[in-house]
Protein backbone atom coordinates (compact mmCIF):
# COMPACT_ATOMS: atom_id res chain seq x y z
CA UNK A 1 0.00 0.00 0.00
CA UNK A 2 1.57 3.23 -1.06
CA UNK A 3 1.81 6.31 1.55
CA UNK A 4 -0.55 8.78 1.67
CA UNK A 5 0.72 12.20 0.18
CA UNK A 6 -0.24 15.43 1.51
CA UNK A 7 -4.34 15.02 0.38
CA UNK A 8 -6.98 13.39 1.91
CA UNK A 9 -7.83 11.93 -1.44
CA UNK A 10 -5.15 10.06 -4.22
CA UNK A 11 -5.14 12.80 -7.51
CA UNK A 12 -4.66 11.28 -10.73
CA UNK A 13 -4.28 13.03 -14.01
CA UNK A 14 -6.87 12.91 -16.42
CA UNK A 15 -6.29 13.05 -20.04
CA UNK A 16 -9.90 14.38 -21.98
CA UNK A 17 -9.95 14.47 -25.46
CA UNK A 18 -11.43 16.96 -27.33
CA UNK A 19 -13.02 16.91 -31.44
CA UNK A 20 -14.38 18.83 -33.58
CA UNK A 21 -15.99 22.32 -31.97
CA UNK A 22 -14.88 21.59 -28.33
CA UNK A 23 -11.37 21.40 -29.79
CA UNK A 24 -11.70 24.61 -31.86
CA UNK A 25 -13.03 26.21 -28.78
CA UNK A 26 -9.94 24.97 -26.55
CA UNK A 27 -7.89 25.49 -28.94
CA UNK A 28 -6.43 21.86 -28.24
CA UNK A 29 -7.47 18.18 -29.04
CA UNK A 30 -6.73 17.00 -25.67
CA UNK A 31 -6.57 18.61 -22.38
CA UNK A 32 -5.71 17.76 -18.80
CA UNK A 33 -7.41 17.96 -15.60
CA UNK A 34 -6.56 17.07 -12.09
CA UNK A 35 -9.06 15.11 -10.04
CA UNK A 36 -9.69 13.10 -6.86
CA UNK A 37 -9.47 9.21 -6.75
CA UNK A 38 -13.14 7.93 -7.32
CA UNK A 39 -14.23 11.34 -8.78
CA UNK A 40 -17.29 11.24 -10.96
CA UNK A 41 -18.56 12.48 -14.73
CA UNK A 42 -20.29 14.96 -12.28
CA UNK A 43 -16.35 16.33 -11.05
CA UNK A 44 -15.00 16.34 -14.14
CA UNK A 45 -17.65 18.67 -16.12
CA UNK A 46 -17.03 20.61 -13.33
CA UNK A 47 -13.46 20.81 -13.10
CA UNK A 48 -13.52 21.56 -16.82
CA UNK A 49 -15.56 24.69 -16.26
CA UNK A 50 -13.30 26.24 -14.13
CA UNK A 51 -11.09 26.51 -16.97
CA UNK A 52 -10.84 29.57 -18.63
CA UNK A 53 -12.29 27.88 -21.91
CA UNK A 54 -14.74 25.69 -20.14
CA UNK A 55 -17.22 28.01 -20.92
CA UNK A 56 -17.50 27.06 -24.36
CA UNK A 57 -19.50 24.24 -23.25
CA UNK A 58 -22.82 23.78 -23.83
CA UNK A 59 -25.48 22.87 -20.47
CA UNK A 60 -24.60 19.41 -20.01
CA UNK A 61 -22.34 18.36 -22.48
CA UNK A 62 -21.95 14.66 -23.36
CA UNK A 63 -18.38 12.28 -22.20
CA UNK A 64 -17.76 9.21 -23.36
CA UNK A 65 -15.52 6.68 -21.32
CA UNK A 66 -13.84 4.10 -22.92
CA UNK A 67 -15.75 4.71 -25.61
CA UNK A 68 -18.58 4.46 -24.37
CA UNK A 69 -21.70 7.49 -23.18
CA UNK A 70 -20.83 7.92 -19.66
CA UNK A 71 -24.22 8.99 -17.08
CA UNK A 72 -23.26 12.01 -15.04
CA UNK A 73 -22.66 9.78 -11.77
CA UNK A 74 -20.09 7.55 -13.07
CA UNK A 75 -16.79 7.18 -11.65
CA UNK A 76 -13.66 7.75 -13.66
CA UNK A 77 -10.62 5.58 -12.97
CA UNK A 78 -6.94 6.30 -13.73
CA UNK A 79 -6.05 5.17 -17.51
CA UNK A 80 -9.70 5.36 -18.72
CA UNK A 81 -10.07 6.99 -22.07
CA UNK A 82 -12.25 10.08 -21.44
CA UNK A 83 -13.48 12.34 -24.06
CA UNK A 84 -16.01 15.47 -24.41
CA UNK A 85 -18.85 14.69 -27.08
CA UNK A 86 -19.50 17.76 -29.30
CA UNK A 87 -23.36 17.34 -30.60
CA UNK A 88 -22.96 14.67 -33.25
CA UNK A 89 -23.60 15.45 -36.75
CA UNK A 90 -22.80 12.12 -39.21
CA UNK A 91 -25.07 10.64 -41.87
CA UNK B 1 -23.01 -8.08 -40.18
CA UNK B 2 -19.99 -5.06 -41.25
CA UNK B 3 -19.35 -1.73 -40.54
CA UNK B 4 -16.35 0.62 -41.34
CA UNK B 5 -15.28 4.38 -41.42
CA UNK B 6 -13.75 4.78 -44.79
CA UNK B 7 -11.94 7.24 -46.05
CA UNK B 8 -12.80 6.20 -50.08
CA UNK B 9 -15.90 6.47 -51.67
CA UNK B 10 -18.17 4.61 -51.18
CA UNK B 11 -19.44 1.93 -53.78
CA UNK B 12 -23.70 1.41 -53.25
CA UNK B 13 -23.16 -1.60 -56.03
CA UNK B 14 -20.59 -3.16 -54.00
CA UNK B 15 -22.93 -3.06 -51.12
CA UNK B 16 -25.94 -4.13 -52.27
CA UNK B 17 -23.74 -7.11 -53.77
CA UNK B 18 -22.14 -7.91 -50.38
CA UNK B 19 -25.67 -8.09 -48.38
CA UNK B 20 -27.19 -10.26 -51.33
CA UNK B 21 -28.06 -13.90 -50.70
CA UNK B 22 -30.56 -16.30 -52.41
CA UNK B 23 -32.78 -17.04 -49.44
CA UNK B 24 -33.05 -13.51 -49.18
CA UNK B 25 -36.02 -11.89 -50.91
CA UNK B 26 -35.76 -8.36 -49.58
CA UNK B 27 -32.55 -5.66 -49.92
CA UNK B 28 -32.90 -2.34 -48.73
CA UNK B 29 -30.42 0.78 -48.94
CA UNK B 30 -30.22 4.06 -47.37
CA UNK B 31 -27.85 6.77 -48.82
CA UNK B 32 -26.67 9.79 -47.15
CA UNK B 33 -25.64 12.48 -49.76
CA UNK B 34 -24.09 16.29 -49.06
CA UNK B 35 -26.58 18.85 -50.10
CA UNK B 36 -25.78 22.05 -51.95
CA UNK B 37 -27.82 24.30 -49.44
CA UNK B 38 -27.99 23.50 -45.89
CA UNK B 39 -30.17 26.28 -43.79
CA UNK B 40 -30.29 28.36 -47.24
CA UNK B 41 -26.59 28.93 -47.32
CA UNK B 42 -24.91 27.57 -50.15
CA UNK B 43 -22.39 24.93 -49.43
CA UNK B 44 -19.34 24.49 -51.48
CA UNK B 45 -17.72 21.50 -49.64
CA UNK B 46 -17.87 19.44 -46.26
CA UNK B 47 -15.57 17.64 -44.26
CA UNK B 48 -16.45 14.69 -41.71
CA UNK B 49 -14.32 14.19 -38.69
CA UNK B 50 -15.00 11.56 -36.03
CA UNK B 51 -13.61 10.23 -32.57
CA UNK B 52 -12.55 7.19 -34.94
CA UNK B 53 -12.26 4.26 -31.75
CA UNK B 54 -15.36 5.23 -30.23
CA UNK B 55 -17.22 6.04 -33.95
CA UNK B 56 -16.07 2.17 -35.34
CA UNK B 57 -17.59 1.18 -31.39
CA UNK B 58 -20.64 2.33 -31.66
CA UNK B 59 -21.47 1.61 -35.49
CA UNK B 60 -20.67 -1.77 -34.66
CA UNK B 61 -23.00 -1.92 -31.16
CA UNK B 62 -26.02 -0.04 -33.76
CA UNK B 63 -25.40 -2.97 -36.10
CA UNK B 64 -25.33 -5.52 -33.60
CA UNK B 65 -28.50 -4.39 -32.23
CA UNK B 66 -29.93 -4.19 -35.50
CA UNK B 67 -28.90 -7.68 -36.53
CA UNK B 68 -29.94 -9.01 -32.96
CA UNK B 69 -33.78 -7.38 -33.27
CA UNK B 70 -34.55 -7.55 -36.80
CA UNK B 71 -32.97 -10.73 -37.26
CA UNK B 72 -30.87 -10.58 -40.45
CA UNK B 73 -26.73 -11.25 -40.34
CA UNK B 74 -26.67 -9.79 -43.69
CA UNK B 75 -26.29 -5.56 -42.92
CA UNK B 76 -23.48 -3.66 -44.25
CA UNK B 77 -22.55 -0.11 -42.93
CA UNK B 78 -19.85 2.44 -44.13
CA UNK B 79 -19.30 6.11 -43.27
CA UNK B 80 -17.13 8.72 -45.18
CA UNK B 81 -15.34 10.67 -43.27
CA UNK B 82 -12.61 13.57 -44.25
CA UNK B 83 -13.31 15.99 -47.19
CA UNK B 84 -15.96 15.20 -49.41
CA UNK B 85 -17.68 16.80 -52.52
CA UNK B 86 -21.52 18.10 -53.30
CA UNK B 87 -23.13 14.71 -53.98
CA UNK B 88 -21.21 12.30 -52.55
CA UNK B 89 -22.13 9.71 -50.38
CA UNK B 90 -21.30 10.30 -46.75
CA UNK B 91 -23.05 7.13 -45.55
CA UNK B 92 -24.76 3.81 -46.59
CA UNK B 93 -26.57 1.15 -45.59
CA UNK B 94 -27.69 -2.21 -47.02
CA UNK B 95 -29.82 -4.64 -45.40
CA UNK B 96 -31.18 -7.38 -47.03
CA UNK B 97 -33.67 -9.80 -45.20
CA UNK B 98 -36.04 -12.91 -46.00
CA UNK B 99 -38.81 -10.20 -45.82
CA UNK B 100 -39.58 -6.39 -46.70
CA UNK B 101 -40.60 -5.15 -43.22
CA UNK B 102 -37.35 -6.32 -41.68
CA UNK B 103 -35.17 -4.85 -44.27
CA UNK B 104 -36.73 -1.89 -44.11
CA UNK B 105 -36.99 -1.75 -40.41
CA UNK B 106 -33.45 -2.57 -40.15
CA UNK B 107 -32.50 0.28 -42.75
CA UNK B 108 -34.46 3.24 -40.63
CA UNK B 109 -33.39 1.92 -37.14
CA UNK B 110 -29.61 2.30 -38.14
CA UNK B 111 -29.70 5.57 -39.57
CA UNK B 112 -31.58 6.86 -36.75
CA UNK B 113 -29.23 5.79 -34.04
CA UNK B 114 -26.48 6.41 -36.02
CA UNK B 115 -27.55 9.89 -36.69
CA UNK B 116 -27.91 10.00 -32.57
CA UNK B 117 -25.20 8.21 -31.76
CA UNK B 118 -22.32 7.60 -33.71
CA UNK B 119 -19.56 10.51 -32.62
CA UNK B 120 -19.16 12.06 -35.90
CA UNK B 121 -19.02 15.75 -36.93
CA UNK B 122 -19.81 17.32 -40.09
CA UNK B 123 -18.12 21.46 -40.95
CA UNK B 124 -19.59 22.69 -43.72
CA UNK B 125 -17.68 24.77 -46.22
CA UNK B 126 -19.85 28.02 -47.48
CA UNK B 127 -19.09 29.55 -50.71
CA UNK B 128 -18.40 33.18 -48.82
CA UNK B 129 -15.45 31.38 -47.31
CA UNK B 130 -16.51 30.61 -43.87
CA UNK B 131 -17.16 27.10 -42.38
CA UNK B 132 -18.70 25.40 -39.50
CA UNK B 133 -19.37 22.74 -37.35
CA UNK B 134 -22.79 21.74 -37.62
CA UNK B 135 -24.78 21.17 -34.47
CA UNK B 136 -28.19 19.56 -35.59
CA UNK B 137 -29.15 20.37 -31.64
CA UNK B 138 -29.26 23.96 -32.17
CA UNK B 139 -31.99 24.84 -35.00
CA UNK B 140 -34.49 22.73 -32.48
CA UNK B 141 -33.05 24.31 -29.50
CA UNK B 142 -33.53 27.92 -31.38
CA UNK B 143 -37.04 26.98 -32.42
CA UNK B 144 -37.99 26.04 -29.19
CA UNK B 145 -36.57 29.68 -28.10
CA UNK B 146 -38.49 31.30 -30.43
CA UNK B 147 -41.87 29.93 -29.72
CA UNK B 148 -41.07 29.67 -25.80
CA UNK B 149 -41.89 25.98 -26.12
CA UNK B 150 -38.90 23.49 -23.81
CA UNK B 151 -39.99 20.08 -25.06
CA UNK B 152 -37.00 18.14 -26.09
CA UNK B 153 -36.21 17.28 -28.96
CA UNK B 154 -33.02 15.92 -28.61
CA UNK B 155 -31.73 12.61 -27.81
CA UNK B 156 -29.22 11.93 -25.18
CA UNK B 157 -27.74 8.75 -25.64
CA UNK B 158 -26.25 7.83 -22.27
CA UNK B 159 -30.46 7.38 -20.90
CA UNK B 160 -31.56 5.31 -23.88
CA UNK B 161 -28.68 3.52 -24.14
CA UNK B 162 -28.00 1.89 -21.00
CA UNK B 163 -28.86 -1.43 -20.27
CA UNK C 1 -41.53 10.34 -61.06
CA UNK C 2 -41.30 7.12 -63.89
CA UNK C 3 -42.91 3.75 -63.57
CA UNK C 4 -42.29 0.66 -65.91
CA UNK C 5 -43.38 -2.41 -66.11
CA UNK C 6 -39.92 -4.12 -67.95
CA UNK C 7 -38.69 -7.27 -69.53
CA UNK C 8 -35.09 -6.66 -69.34
CA UNK C 9 -33.13 -7.09 -66.11
CA UNK C 10 -33.24 -4.48 -63.75
CA UNK C 11 -30.08 -2.08 -63.38
CA UNK C 12 -30.29 -0.77 -59.38
CA UNK C 13 -27.03 1.80 -60.17
CA UNK C 14 -29.08 2.92 -62.98
CA UNK C 15 -31.90 4.02 -60.87
CA UNK C 16 -29.84 5.53 -57.90
CA UNK C 17 -28.65 7.70 -60.50
CA UNK C 18 -31.63 8.24 -62.03
CA UNK C 19 -32.91 9.80 -58.27
CA UNK C 20 -29.76 11.58 -57.47
CA UNK C 21 -30.09 15.18 -56.92
CA UNK C 22 -28.12 17.54 -54.89
CA UNK C 23 -30.28 19.01 -53.38
CA UNK C 24 -31.51 16.17 -52.04
CA UNK C 25 -29.71 14.45 -48.76
CA UNK C 26 -31.53 11.01 -48.50
CA UNK C 27 -31.71 8.20 -51.10
CA UNK C 28 -33.79 5.12 -50.43
CA UNK C 29 -33.64 2.08 -52.31
CA UNK C 30 -35.64 -0.77 -52.06
CA UNK C 31 -35.25 -4.28 -53.96
CA UNK C 32 -36.78 -7.55 -54.26
CA UNK C 33 -35.23 -10.37 -55.17
CA UNK C 34 -36.22 -14.02 -56.27
CA UNK C 35 -36.12 -16.07 -53.30
CA UNK C 36 -34.80 -19.94 -53.75
CA UNK C 37 -37.49 -21.28 -51.33
CA UNK C 38 -41.07 -20.41 -50.88
CA UNK C 39 -42.86 -22.34 -48.50
CA UNK C 40 -40.16 -24.77 -47.70
CA UNK C 41 -40.43 -25.57 -51.58
CA UNK C 42 -37.29 -25.55 -53.50
CA UNK C 43 -37.97 -23.03 -56.17
CA UNK C 44 -36.05 -23.00 -59.60
CA UNK C 45 -37.75 -20.50 -61.50
CA UNK C 46 -40.01 -17.71 -61.49
CA UNK C 47 -42.52 -16.00 -64.05
CA UNK C 48 -44.11 -12.79 -63.21
CA UNK C 49 -47.44 -12.00 -65.38
CA UNK C 50 -49.53 -8.43 -65.56
CA UNK C 51 -53.05 -7.34 -66.84
CA UNK C 52 -50.30 -4.95 -68.54
CA UNK C 53 -52.73 -1.86 -69.26
CA UNK C 54 -53.78 -1.43 -65.40
CA UNK C 55 -50.44 -2.55 -63.74
CA UNK C 56 -48.67 0.26 -65.76
CA UNK C 57 -51.84 2.79 -64.83
CA UNK C 58 -51.92 1.44 -61.28
CA UNK C 59 -48.06 1.84 -60.55
CA UNK C 60 -48.85 5.01 -61.48
CA UNK C 61 -51.23 5.58 -59.51
CA UNK C 62 -49.59 4.84 -56.52
CA UNK C 63 -46.75 6.48 -57.28
CA UNK C 64 -48.21 9.94 -57.85
CA UNK C 65 -49.83 9.18 -54.19
CA UNK C 66 -46.20 9.12 -53.14
CA UNK C 67 -45.43 11.78 -55.09
CA UNK C 68 -48.24 14.03 -53.28
CA UNK C 69 -48.49 12.56 -49.88
CA UNK C 70 -43.87 12.97 -49.19
CA UNK C 71 -43.34 15.72 -51.39
CA UNK C 72 -40.74 14.78 -53.72
CA UNK C 73 -40.83 14.16 -57.74
CA UNK C 74 -37.75 12.24 -57.61
CA UNK C 75 -38.97 8.53 -57.48
CA UNK C 76 -38.81 5.57 -59.55
CA UNK C 77 -40.20 2.23 -59.46
CA UNK C 78 -39.43 -0.74 -61.70
CA UNK C 79 -41.13 -4.04 -61.69
CA UNK C 80 -39.76 -6.97 -64.14
CA UNK C 81 -42.44 -8.98 -65.98
CA UNK C 82 -41.89 -12.65 -67.86
CA UNK C 83 -39.55 -15.47 -66.61
CA UNK C 84 -36.65 -14.27 -64.63
CA UNK C 85 -33.90 -16.38 -62.41
CA UNK C 86 -33.23 -16.90 -58.95
CA UNK C 87 -31.13 -14.40 -57.40
CA UNK C 88 -32.82 -11.39 -59.94
CA UNK C 89 -34.56 -8.07 -58.73
CA UNK C 90 -38.05 -8.27 -59.62
CA UNK C 91 -38.73 -4.69 -58.35
CA UNK C 92 -37.05 -1.78 -57.38
CA UNK C 93 -38.10 1.53 -56.22
CA UNK C 94 -35.65 4.23 -55.63
CA UNK C 95 -36.79 7.38 -54.03
CA UNK C 96 -34.39 10.85 -53.13
CA UNK C 97 -35.34 13.75 -51.33
CA UNK C 98 -34.34 16.26 -48.86
CA UNK C 99 -34.47 14.27 -46.07
CA UNK C 100 -34.44 11.00 -44.41
CA UNK C 101 -38.02 10.21 -43.15
CA UNK C 102 -39.59 10.94 -46.22
CA UNK C 103 -37.52 8.99 -48.50
CA UNK C 104 -37.61 5.97 -46.55
CA UNK C 105 -41.84 6.60 -45.97
CA UNK C 106 -42.01 6.86 -49.72
CA UNK C 107 -40.14 3.30 -50.45
CA UNK C 108 -41.89 1.37 -47.68
CA UNK C 109 -45.35 3.15 -49.28
CA UNK C 110 -44.91 2.32 -52.86
CA UNK C 111 -44.07 -1.11 -52.12
CA UNK C 112 -46.86 -2.50 -49.75
CA UNK C 113 -49.65 -0.30 -51.79
CA UNK C 114 -47.89 -2.29 -54.94
CA UNK C 115 -48.08 -5.47 -53.41
CA UNK C 116 -51.54 -5.03 -52.56
CA UNK C 117 -52.95 -3.34 -55.49
CA UNK C 118 -50.94 -4.10 -58.95
CA UNK C 119 -52.12 -6.59 -60.89
CA UNK C 120 -49.25 -8.79 -61.18
CA UNK C 121 -49.12 -12.32 -60.46
CA UNK C 122 -46.34 -14.70 -60.16
CA UNK C 123 -46.02 -18.48 -60.89
CA UNK C 124 -43.16 -20.65 -59.34
CA UNK C 125 -41.11 -23.85 -60.36
CA UNK C 126 -40.25 -26.09 -58.56
CA UNK C 127 -37.82 -29.07 -58.70
CA UNK C 128 -40.11 -31.69 -58.75
CA UNK C 129 -41.38 -29.63 -62.38
CA UNK C 130 -44.41 -28.56 -60.83
CA UNK C 131 -45.24 -24.90 -61.61
CA UNK C 132 -48.03 -23.13 -59.14
CA UNK C 133 -49.46 -19.27 -59.30
CA UNK C 134 -49.00 -17.80 -55.89
CA UNK C 135 -52.10 -16.33 -53.91
CA UNK C 136 -50.89 -14.49 -50.64
CA UNK C 137 -53.75 -14.34 -49.68
CA UNK C 138 -53.78 -17.87 -48.92
CA UNK C 139 -51.61 -18.73 -46.30
CA UNK C 140 -53.28 -16.01 -44.47
CA UNK C 141 -56.67 -17.78 -44.94
CA UNK C 142 -55.31 -21.11 -43.92
CA UNK C 143 -53.45 -19.76 -40.50
CA UNK C 144 -56.84 -17.85 -40.16
CA UNK C 145 -59.05 -21.19 -40.31
CA UNK C 146 -55.99 -23.14 -38.50
CA UNK C 147 -56.29 -21.39 -35.53
CA UNK C 148 -60.09 -20.55 -35.74
CA UNK C 149 -59.53 -16.62 -35.76
CA UNK C 150 -61.24 -14.67 -38.47
CA UNK C 151 -59.31 -11.21 -38.50
CA UNK C 152 -58.74 -10.12 -42.03
CA UNK C 153 -55.66 -10.24 -43.05
CA UNK C 154 -55.94 -9.47 -46.83
CA UNK C 155 -56.39 -6.02 -48.28
CA UNK C 156 -59.08 -4.73 -50.43
CA UNK C 157 -58.58 -2.54 -52.71
CA UNK C 158 -61.70 -1.77 -53.88
CA UNK C 159 -62.35 -0.10 -50.09
CA UNK C 160 -59.13 2.01 -49.49
CA UNK C 161 -58.73 3.32 -52.98
CA UNK C 162 -62.04 4.63 -53.41
CA UNK C 163 -62.18 8.56 -53.50
CA UNK D 1 -85.09 5.87 -80.44
CA UNK D 2 -84.31 2.10 -81.33
CA UNK D 3 -87.34 -0.14 -81.29
CA UNK D 4 -87.63 -2.61 -78.33
CA UNK D 5 -86.70 -6.28 -78.60
CA UNK D 6 -88.49 -8.69 -76.89
CA UNK D 7 -86.59 -8.29 -73.68
CA UNK D 8 -87.42 -5.23 -71.60
CA UNK D 9 -83.68 -5.03 -71.10
CA UNK D 10 -81.14 -3.79 -73.48
CA UNK D 11 -78.85 -6.68 -73.94
CA UNK D 12 -75.15 -6.33 -74.03
CA UNK D 13 -72.23 -9.29 -74.73
CA UNK D 14 -69.16 -7.96 -72.14
CA UNK D 15 -65.84 -9.67 -73.22
CA UNK D 16 -64.18 -10.36 -69.83
CA UNK D 17 -60.15 -10.51 -69.37
CA UNK D 18 -58.80 -13.69 -67.55
CA UNK D 19 -55.13 -13.96 -65.90
CA UNK D 20 -53.02 -16.18 -64.30
CA UNK D 21 -55.09 -18.51 -62.34
CA UNK D 22 -58.09 -17.30 -63.62
CA UNK D 23 -56.98 -17.82 -67.15
CA UNK D 24 -55.93 -21.34 -66.04
CA UNK D 25 -59.14 -22.36 -64.52
CA UNK D 26 -61.35 -21.20 -67.57
CA UNK D 27 -58.98 -22.25 -70.25
CA UNK D 28 -59.40 -18.66 -71.46
CA UNK D 29 -57.86 -15.22 -71.36
CA UNK D 30 -61.00 -13.79 -71.81
CA UNK D 31 -64.48 -14.99 -71.28
CA UNK D 32 -67.79 -13.44 -72.46
CA UNK D 33 -70.95 -12.80 -70.74
CA UNK D 34 -74.45 -11.37 -71.79
CA UNK D 35 -75.78 -8.59 -68.96
CA UNK D 36 -78.63 -6.58 -69.34
CA UNK D 37 -78.19 -2.65 -69.70
CA UNK D 38 -77.66 -1.37 -66.25
CA UNK D 39 -76.01 -4.06 -64.74
CA UNK D 40 -73.48 -4.03 -61.70
CA UNK D 41 -70.41 -5.45 -60.81
CA UNK D 42 -72.46 -7.77 -58.52
CA UNK D 43 -74.85 -8.97 -61.45
CA UNK D 44 -71.73 -9.87 -63.71
CA UNK D 45 -70.63 -11.71 -60.90
CA UNK D 46 -73.46 -13.86 -60.78
CA UNK D 47 -73.36 -14.21 -64.11
CA UNK D 48 -69.97 -15.61 -64.28
CA UNK D 49 -70.69 -17.84 -61.44
CA UNK D 50 -73.51 -19.71 -63.41
CA UNK D 51 -70.54 -20.98 -65.99
CA UNK D 52 -69.65 -24.43 -65.42
CA UNK D 53 -65.93 -23.13 -64.70
CA UNK D 54 -67.23 -20.17 -62.74
CA UNK D 55 -67.57 -22.17 -59.46
CA UNK D 56 -63.28 -22.10 -59.41
CA UNK D 57 -63.71 -18.24 -58.59
CA UNK D 58 -62.94 -17.07 -54.82
CA UNK D 59 -66.31 -16.14 -52.62
CA UNK D 60 -65.65 -12.11 -53.61
CA UNK D 61 -63.23 -11.70 -56.65
CA UNK D 62 -61.86 -8.55 -57.14
CA UNK D 63 -62.91 -6.83 -60.40
CA UNK D 64 -61.95 -4.09 -62.49
CA UNK D 65 -63.42 -1.55 -64.44
CA UNK D 66 -61.62 0.60 -67.20
CA UNK D 67 -58.47 -0.70 -65.51
CA UNK D 68 -59.58 0.38 -62.03
CA UNK D 69 -60.65 -1.89 -59.53
CA UNK D 70 -64.73 -1.52 -58.79
CA UNK D 71 -67.13 -1.91 -55.78
CA UNK D 72 -70.01 -4.62 -56.32
CA UNK D 73 -72.41 -1.67 -56.91
CA UNK D 74 -70.91 -0.16 -60.33
CA UNK D 75 -72.65 -0.59 -62.98
CA UNK D 76 -70.97 -1.52 -66.14
CA UNK D 77 -71.20 0.10 -69.79
CA UNK D 78 -71.41 -1.31 -73.36
CA UNK D 79 -67.20 -0.67 -74.08
CA UNK D 80 -66.02 -0.79 -70.58
CA UNK D 81 -63.11 -3.15 -70.60
CA UNK D 82 -64.36 -5.01 -67.61
CA UNK D 83 -61.19 -7.89 -65.89
CA UNK D 84 -61.39 -10.36 -63.35
CA UNK D 85 -58.42 -10.09 -61.24
CA UNK D 86 -56.85 -12.99 -58.76
CA UNK D 87 -55.48 -12.26 -56.30
CA UNK D 88 -52.05 -10.19 -56.81
CA UNK D 89 -48.44 -11.00 -56.10
CA UNK D 90 -46.00 -8.74 -57.49
CA UNK D 91 -43.18 -7.56 -55.35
Amino acid sequence: MRARGPYYFTLMRVPVLLFASYADAFRAQQIEVTLADGATVRDLLARVRELATGRALPPSPLVALNQRYAALGEVIHSGDEVALIPPVAGG
Amino acid sequence: MRTALVTRAIDAPALLREVAAKEHGATSLFLGTVRDVNDGRAVTGIEYAAYAAMATAELDRIATEAVKCFRTELLVVEHRIGEIALGDVSVAIAVSHAHRAPALDATRYVIEQLKRRVPIWKREHYSDGASEWIDPTRSAREADAATGETHVLTFDPRVSTAS
